[in-house]
């Protein structure tokens, strides 16, 4: 029950803000901030109430299940597991960011905009949570809708043109991965004679090769324009850089990783065999990506769309390591997915601070800012050492952990993924160069630094890129048993979900007793 | 006829009272309040009336008419319609000078001939069905008398129409020829006996599918489509393209399902064609598009060109995917024209732009309903349309029609471009120059916001839990007698 | 005493946060407190652990602070490996950082970023003690690239320079290269391993693969590629004589004493694996010579007096790859100490004097220096000498003597390495005694503006001695035989085996050296001071100047990569900043409209055509039905 | 008196239907073009004659009789649209009336 809370708290407050405009003009951003701040809350409180969690009996903390659209087997059900979890961290962390980083920016139609803001979030978190196929294509077109307003309303110059171009992309992919999904439930329904879109159901679906194969690329189509991989990148850069801040931090922190997620979730497991036999050319669009974008980050003026390359560069990881199937390479997906979201939710952060100042977003006219707002200068530093990995920071751990695990599948392709540090070396160390090292070619107004509402918001993302960079073992716990799961199918055996049959909706007090109930099944097998 | 008969004529006979009612009041007196009101009464009870008959079994009126849950839920579906139409047209008549009484009785005639057309299985009571439609559109389209625009649509319909069904006529005549019998059984009995079918019967069935082309304005039959609803006033281009449209198609499933003609690779190849075609031709044409009205248009032909990929698949699937297509294309058309009947003033029908640039700020809720149906007309989640487009798609998966439904889905992006093109449109900030279209009596807007808003709440409702309906439709659908057979 | 092992580095960190937190509102004293301040009390802990590892000779300390991660196996945490080769390298980092520290503290006395100057030295520090106290590679991999990003802070300092951010970019990335192949490394011992903990490495790389080993000898290349890189030895030695764009304290402590040194402690630490690829051994010597000469002739060039001292560095880095690529452990590490002591010194000197001459760096406006500032000057004849490898009395002559006796005397030692060695001795102390003569005799150029105080002078003299008097813990054994310091490293470092009846040639090699030494000062003195003219006539010769520019510009490597590698990419990059990709969708796009358009045509709006049109369709479907 | 033949009846129809489908489309004059309509429901009226005759069924005569009532009826309405037209236009020439299109 307490999953469907958050998804609830979050559309509830999201009308609650829209319609409370009228009465007060900043209660939008109190409510927003409320609801996240309550959603975050229930989610931190059930990480510390499972340490269950690491144990791993069976990866699934808890379940809620209620029939939906039973003439179809479809049923609004979801399901927590680590893996998930750290994803809603990421999402209400993230949603937080985004709204005290709208504070100042956003201006009109206040309550539009958080409606929108925590309706997106609340798509993701129903992304992140369900485990029914039928519900999973729902959420993940209904965080689409909010995204392009977001885009379209509030966005830079160029916005119509960029929101246009981000649905109908992920539109077409979605539409695509549809159709695999129907192609599931037919092939699945005419195989057991119960018509479901249940994932756990879908997972003992036998596929002919080829039928697998098709329903993988139906899938992948989605999830490769999300991530994205490169030839389908290009919505990403204009979305990016036309979006409001929050937009692009909620983009490149949270959307992205819906088609990491997708791909850990469904792809590995649904189509084992399929997946291997497509790996090299996957790696081999992971490697393409990084490079590419990392060459492009390195050509780009418009400080954000720079951004928005840099991280076209660092999903080409998450490819990479999502297809080496072995379990170093996926921890180091998962801590790449977290790291990324901090580093570059990040990057986009401090693109808002310079154009909140600057009014522009050109970097060739920024420039010698260290000695004007010397704060801001540290925090870019330390923004633009993570995203070219340093050590010591959480992305290192990440890029590290997915190159040690898809060296041991390819040699060549990780040689070449590791060139891609150089490079981002390369762009990065231009980010710091051009603005805040030496001195802009135009003179620019006076550039306050940041203030203590901005270090609030600065202030948690280093601590955590440092926590992350120095003692990541919690994530990695957490994600351990959900890493394991998706990986089962190609430990040899056929995936089959360790999940407790599905019972009444759990309270938090009876987590430990799914556990009993779980490990009770287990017994009995 | 027995009184059992009555019964299940009842919504048809109630319609016929309500029109003649209403001709009398008028020569009496004219007053439009007395006129709306009888002719949702008339509605109202003519709907009311359906739940009086137990349509477990078929009941047929040799050999015209056959009265079964399909035809039910058709007749039902179009009533309501025609309600939510009538209710939208009152704002939209009162503020315009014209005489406004026979509208309403238009409005019922040709509503009364939808649901002949829904009930007949014989050709004879399918032709007179589509001509009383046909000829109280004519006048509607054209009821505006001042525009030219309206006159200039309805001519070109009324050329077009009868152009069209001579070729309708010419068809049956034949099909009449080479069987020797108007009912639909007794063809579908005839030509069982070929083993395959006589050029006669092809051309007659090729010539009928003419003549139904033109009703369900699929490609190559489409052109009349834009100017005619460009051209009538909103409610009346509403009514066409949902009330109308619903007669001929349940007409067409009921026929094809008797004569079972998905046996025929021909007739079949024929209705992909025209599928595609449609769905193509449809979504390009609306693409660059600055007209609304002829947008939805446009859109309206891709959309019939979905429905006959659920159509092509020839099952109980497909007509429930088809049946729940349609209703969610009802509820999204009336609506959408709703909206902009709403924003019309006396002199034009809002249909540019530019009529629409900055709603969101100016009428924010109008615009909210606008922006869902056009969504839902897009196909897009927590909408009636998502839910109908999965339909459509699940059948065409489960059926294997690869083909038609790539094309669906290609097309449903193309769609998506124009749908979201009036969205941003809307949500630009107007400029300060532009002043608010010019409102008159907000007053008399009352009954067309709160349809609107029904029709939002309807929209989201089935979207969100379409349970219900799809209950509905399987259970009314399990009494159609031909499904029931195969 | 071990639980003590994480101040050393912990201290200096917290130093830098502070000074990064607080940095700006605090006084400049308690900044100067802080910045040298922990680094002098880990220098203190330093010493304490060195006695009383000394006293009681322990295997190492090890301490094992937190466990850093732990994915399938691949367990690596944060703790500390402390034996006597890292001993060495961290008594160097704290003792000569702690030194440099207080310099800086009067030589950056005037400069506007005093705090962040402290901090990023003090991140140095603690990275690069982090570096040689780590007891996995992965830890060591950590401070591999801390050291980086503060040399790249710290060379690009004075950021509105835009030449200083481009040398600073250029150092990061060229060393990010090298590291990169060192990367790859790890994952290949990883692979092998399991594991990256040094030790276990270390004892099982030798069960695991016997000598020559195709692995071992792959994953000792890509370590020595990071080596090369940090070290500034050929192929990646264009960054480190633009790193003089930095403070000159930063030039003495990370580009001379201790950050470039790094690559020589890494091969040394992996000597195991080194051992088992005797090509790759090969290959380091093979490196160190070539080096060793370029940079040296590349010296003998330069006006700039830091540069001079850059090449000088990169070839006495070479001098102890010659080392280690013959197995002569011990003398490398032994030749790193004593090179940090007088590098340091000369370029503290050398600081002193830029600082003295209004930040003027061109030898050819210095001169007379020598009455002007007298503790300077002898201070840096002291550390030239060392340089030269002076005999007898200068350390470097000890190390460095060390090096080329064992080029020939090692088993796997040749004539051409010594000859190589000998020539580069040669040629180092023509340039060292040129810088000299140029700088400090001669008239006086420049007005002297700021002498230096006590916090310069105090740091110079303490370097001066040591440079001295350094060389006495490691004597030859035809004079002396002391062994202290082979014997401090004979646990860790394996020894190296002398061919056997060579010792007897050994005083003829040392004359040798110290002849070629001499004769190198000689003929510096001929040149620049007794007569100049010959100096004269060879600037006339074209040739002469061409090879001049050629040497001047460092061999033209710099050329050869802007046009190999930076010109292209840039070129690259500037080519698709479109995106290519991006216009493909846009074709696509506009094929759409150009189907609308067309489309369009057909809706005339006149009713005969519509008329037409429902015609051709009634013929199309009439065809169909009819004919198929 | 012996009967025609139904495939002759048929063919006259359809020569007849094919006779105003061509008009239709080569007509300017809208009422020309309306007339032309007439012609082709005629067409399909005899044709169901001609079947009705076939199978020796009233049904056919029937239809013909909705026929000519509809015909009546839409050429009525037409008419009256005609000359709205023709008050707006000054013209009946259909081709002129194309404000709507694209």
């Amino acid at each position: 029950m307490i999953l469907v809370w958050l998804i609830v708290i979050l559309m509830a407050g999201g009308l609650l803000a829209w319609l409370a405009q009228k009465w007060h003009r900043a209660s939008p951003r109190w409510i927003a901030l409320g609801s996240v701040l309550a959603t975050l809350g229930i989610t931190v409180y059930l990480w510390l109430a499972m340490p269950a969690a690491t144990l791993g009996a069976s990866p699934w903390l808890l379940q809620y299940e209620l029939p939906w659209i039973p003439q179809w087997g479809v049923s609004f059900s979801l399901a927590l597991d680590g893996l998930s979890l750290l994803m809603l961290l990421l999402t209400f962390f993230l949603g937080l960011v985004a709204i005290l980083i709208s504070w100042r920016e956003i201006k009109n139609k206040v309550g539009f905009f958080h409606f929108n803001l925590l309706w997106v979030l609340a798509g993701i978190t129903g992304v992140f949570l369900t485990m029914d196929l039928f519900l999973f294509y729902f959420f993940w077109e209904v965080m689409l809708i909010p995204m392009y307003f977001l885009i379209g309303i509030w966005g830079h110059e160029n916005r119509n043109y960029a929101a246009y171009k981000f649905f109908i992309f992920t539109q077409a992919s979605g539409l695509l991965m549809l159709l695999a999904i129907l192609g599931l439930y037919f092939i699945h329904g005419s195989q057991t004679g119960t018509y479901t879109f249940n994932y756990f159901a879908l997972l003992n679906t036998s596929l002919a090769p080829e039928a697998a194969r098709l329903l993988m690329f139906g899938f992948l189509a989605a999830f490769l324009v999300k991530l994205p991989v490169v030839p389908f990148h290009s919505w990403l850069p204009d979305a990016h850089s036309e979006a409001p801040t929050a937009g692009s931090v909620i983009l490149a922190g949270l959307l992205l990783k819906t088609g990491a997620y997708g791909l850990l979730r469904f792809v590995l497991p649904l189509f084992p065999t399929a997946t291997v036999e497509f790996a090299p050319w996957a790696m081999l669009l992971g490697v393409i990506g990084i490079i590419y974008g990392a060459i492009l980050a390195f050509s780009q003026t418009d400080l954000k769309r720079l951004v928005a390359y840099t991280s076209v560069s660092h999903m080409g990881f998450v490819i990479l390591g999502v297809f080496a199937f072995n379990e170093w390479a996926l921890q180091g997906v998962v801590m790449q997915m977290i790291t990324h979201g901090l580093s570059t939710g990040a990057l986009f952060i401090l693109a808002g601070f310079l154009y909140e100042r600057l009014h522009t977003r050109d970097i060739r006219l920024m420039g010698g800012f260290w000695s004007r707002a010397p704060k801001m200068g540290v925090v870019a530093l330390i923004f633009v050492m993570a995203s070219l990995g340093l050590p010591g920071l959480g992305n290192f751990i990440a890029e590290f952990l997915t190159l040690v695990g898809s060296w041991q599948a390819n040699n060549w392709l990780t040689v070449f993924a590791t060139i891609g540090l150089v490079m981002a070396t390369a762009y990065s160390l231009r980010i710091m160069q051009k603005v805040f090292y030496e001195p802009s070619l135009v003179e620019q107004p006076a550039l306050p630094d940041l203030t203590s509402r901005e270090m609030l918001i600065a202030a948690p993302m280093i601590v955590g890129l440092l926590w992350l960079g120095l003692y990541p073992q919690p994530v990695l716990d957490l994600a351990q048993p959900s890493v394991q799961e998706q990986l089962q199918a190609y430990s040899g055996s056929k995936v089959e979900p360790k999940v407790a049959a599905v019972e009444a909706p759990l309270s938090i007090a009876e987590i430990d007793s799914v556990y009993f109930e779980a490990a009770v099944k287990d017994l009995k097998k | 006829m027995s009184v059992n008969d009555f019964i299940h004529l009842m919504p048809l006979l109630i319609l016929t009272v309500g029109a003649l009612v209403s001709m009398l009041v008028i020569s009496a007196w004219r007053n439009h309040k007395i006129i709306y009101v009888i002719t949702a009464v008339s509605f109202v009870a003519a709907f009311a009336s359906l739940f009086e008959q137990h349509v477990a079994a078929p009941y047929t009126i040799e050999p015209l008419f056959v009265m079964d849950g399909f035809s039910a839920f058709y007749i039902g579906l179009m009533l309501v319609t025609a309600l939510l139409i009538s209710m939208l047209s009152y704002a939209y008549f009162e503020q315009r000078e014209e005489r406004k009484e026979e509208y309403y009785i238009l409005l019922i005639l040709s509503t009364l001939g939808a649901c002949v057309m829904v009930i007949s299985k014989h050709f004879a009571s399918f032709f007179l069905g589509l001509e009383i439609l046909s000829v109280a559109l004519y006048s509607l389209i054209a009821y505006l008398r001042t525009r030219e625009r309206s006159d200039e649509a309805g001519i070109k319909y009324l050329i077009l129409a009868a152009f069209s069904s001579a070729f309708l006529l010419f068809g049956m005549a034949l099909v009449y020829a080479a069987t020797g019998t108007m009912t639909f059984t007794g063809i579908a009995t005839a030509i069982a006996a070929f083993d395959r079918l006589p050029l006669l019967l092809i051309t007659g069935f090729g010539m009928m599918i003419i003549g139904i082309g033109f009703k369900l304005s699929v490609v190559p039959f489409h052109m009349w489509t834009p100017d005619v609803y460009e051209g009538a006033p909103a409610p009346v281009t509403a009514f066409i393209a949902t009330v109308s449209k619903g007669g001929v198609l349940g007409l067409l499933i009921r026929f094809f399902m008797e004569v079972d003609g998905f046996r025929y690779p021909t007739l079949v190849l024929i209705f992909t064609i025209i599928a595609i075609a449609s769905m193509f031709a449809g979504n390009l044409l609306a693409l660059m598009q600055q007209n609304v009205k002829r947008i939805l248009a446009y859109s309206s032909i891709s959309h019939l060109g979905y429905l006959l990929v659920a159509f092509l698949a020839g099952n109980q699937m497909g007509v429930e995917a088809i049946t729940f297509y349609l209703v969610a294309y009802f509820i999204t058309t009336v609506g959408a024209f709703g909206v902009i009947a709403m924003l019309s003033d006396k002199d034009r029908d809002a249909e540019r732009m530019e009529d629409f640039k900055g709603l969101l700020w100016r009428r924010p809720w109008t615009a909210a309903i606008f922006t869902a149906m056009l969504l839902s007309l897009a196909g897009i989640p927590l909408t009636a349309g998502f839910v109908g487009k999965f339909y459509i798609i699940a059948t065409g998966v489960n059926t294997q029609l690869w083909l038609p439904v790539a094309i669906l889905v290609l097309n449903s992006v193309i769609g998506l471009y124009y749908y979201i093109k009036i969205i941003a449109v809307m949500f630009q900030q107007p400029e300060a120059a532009m002043e608010p279209r010019r409102q008159l009596r907000p007053s008399i807007y009352v009954a067309s916001m709160g349809t609107l808003t029904v029709l939002a709440l309807l929209l989201i409702g089935i979207g969100v839990y379409p349970t219900a309906l799809i209950n509905l439709i399987t259970t009314l659908l399990n009494t159609f007698t031909t499904l029931t057979l195969r | 005493m071990a639980d003590l092992l994480w101040l050393i580095p912990a201290l200096p960190f917290a130093g830098a946060l502070l000074l990064v937190l607080f940095g700006n509102r605090i006084s400049r004293g308690l900044v100067t407190a802080i910045g040298a301040g922990s680094v002098g009390i880990s220098a203190a802990i330093t010493l304490l652990l060195g006695i009383e590892y000394l006293s009681s000779q322990p295997a190492y300390y090890h301490q094992e602070v937190w466990n850093w991660f732990n994915v399938a196996g691949f367990n690596p945490s944060i703790a500390f490996h402390l034996d006597a080769l890292s001993m060495v390298f961290i008594f160097v980092i704290t003792f000569v950082g702690f030194l440099i520290h207080v310099y800086s503290t009067e030589y950056m006395a005037e400069d506007a970023d005093y705090s962040r100057f402290f901090a990023c030295m003090n991140l140095f520090v603690g990275s690069m003690l982090v570096l040689v106290m780590a007891d996995n590679l992965l830890l060591l991999y950590l401070g591999w690239e801390g050291v980086g990003l503060c040399s790249y802070l710290l060379i690009g300092f004075w950021y509105k320079e835009p030449a200083n951010g481009y040398a600073a970019r250029k150092a990061f990335i060229i060393t990010r290269v090298g590291d990169t192949a060192m990367a790859i490394g790890l994952f290949m011992l990883f692979q092998a391993f399991g594991t990256l903990h040094i030790q276990t490495i270390s004892t099982e790389a030798v069960q695991l693969w016997d000598t020559g080993a195709q692995m071992a000898v792959i994953i000792a290349f890509l370590l020595l590629g990071g080596a090369v890189g940090k070290s500034g030895q050929l192929p990646l030695q264009t960054w480190l004589p633009d790193a003089m764009a930095g403070p000159t304290p930063v030039s003495a402590l990370i580009h001379a004493a201790t950050m470039v040194t790094a690559g020589v402690y890494l091969i040394a630490r992996m000597h195991v694996i080194f051992e088992l690829a005797p090509v790759a051994m090969m290959a380091v010597a093979a490196i160190g010579a070539v080096t060793l000469l370029i940079a040296g002739f590349a010296a003998l060039t330069q006006y700039d007096l830091k540069r001079v001292l850059a090449y000088s560095t990169i070839s006495q880095i070479g001098y102890m790859f010659l080392a280690l690529g013959v197995g002569a452990w011990s003398a490398g590490v032994f030749h790193f100490m004593i090179h940090a002591f007088f590098k340091a010194l000369l370029f503290l000197c050398a600081g002193a004097i830029i600082l003295a001459l209004h930040h003027e760096q061109d030898m050819r406006k210095m001169g007379g220096l020598r009455t002007s500032m007298p503790v300077v000057f002898w201070t840096f004849l002291i550390g030239a000498a060392s340089l030269a490898a002076f005999p007898l009395v200068s350390a470097g002559f000890y190390s460095k003597d060390q090096i080329l006796w064992l080029q020939l005397a090692g088993e796997n030692g040749s004539v051409w390495l010594y000859a190589a060695g000998l020539l580069g001795a040669f040629v180092t102390s023509i340039y060292t005694f040129r810088m000299v003569f140029i700088t400090f005799y001669g008239k006086a150029k420049t007005h002297v503006g700021h002498q230096p105080t006590m916090a310069i002078k105090v740091p110079l003299i303490i370097l001066a001695v040591l440079s001295l008097v350094g060389g006495f813990i490691e004597l030859p054994h035809n004079f002396g035989h002391v062994v202290l310091f082979s014997d401090f490293l004979s646990p860790i470092l394996p020894t190296i085996s002398v061919v056997p009846g060579f010792d007897q040639y050994e005083w003829m090699l040392q004359l040798l050296a110290a002849v070629v030494s001499l004769s190198g000062i000689y003929i510096a003195y001929l040149f620049y001071i007794s007569k100049p003219e010959l100096l004269a006539s060879i600037h006339r010769s074209s040739t002469a100047m061409a090879v001049h520019r050629f040497w001047h510009s460092g061999w033209g490597f710099d050329k050869l990569y802007d046009i190999l590698l930076v010109r292209p990419y840039v070129f690259l990059a500037n080519v698709n900043k479109r995106d290519v990709i991006d216009g493909f969708y846009t074709g696509l796009a506009r094929v759409t409209e150009g189907f609308h358009m067309m489309l369009s045509e057909t809706q005339s709006g006149v009713l005969r055509n519509y008329v037409a049109g429902v015609v051709v369709g009634a013929i199309m479907i009439l065809t169909i039905s009819i004919f198929l | 008196m012996n009967a025609v033949s139904m495939e002759a009846g048929l063919l006259l129809a359809g020569i007849l239907f094919l006779l105003g489908m061509i008009s239709v489309m080569i007509r300017r004059n809208i009422i020309f073009m309306l007339i032309s309509v007439e012609i082709m429901l005629n067409a399909a009226g005899l044709a169901f004659i001609v079947a009705g005759s076939r199978w020796v069924q009233p049904d056919g005569q029937i239809m013909f009789i909705f026929i000519l009532t509809m015909a009546a009826a839409e050429v009525s309405v037409g008419l009256a649209l005609i000359l709205q037209i023709y008050h707006q236009l000054k013209t009946l020439n259909s081709d002129t009336a194309n404000f709507m299109k694209g």
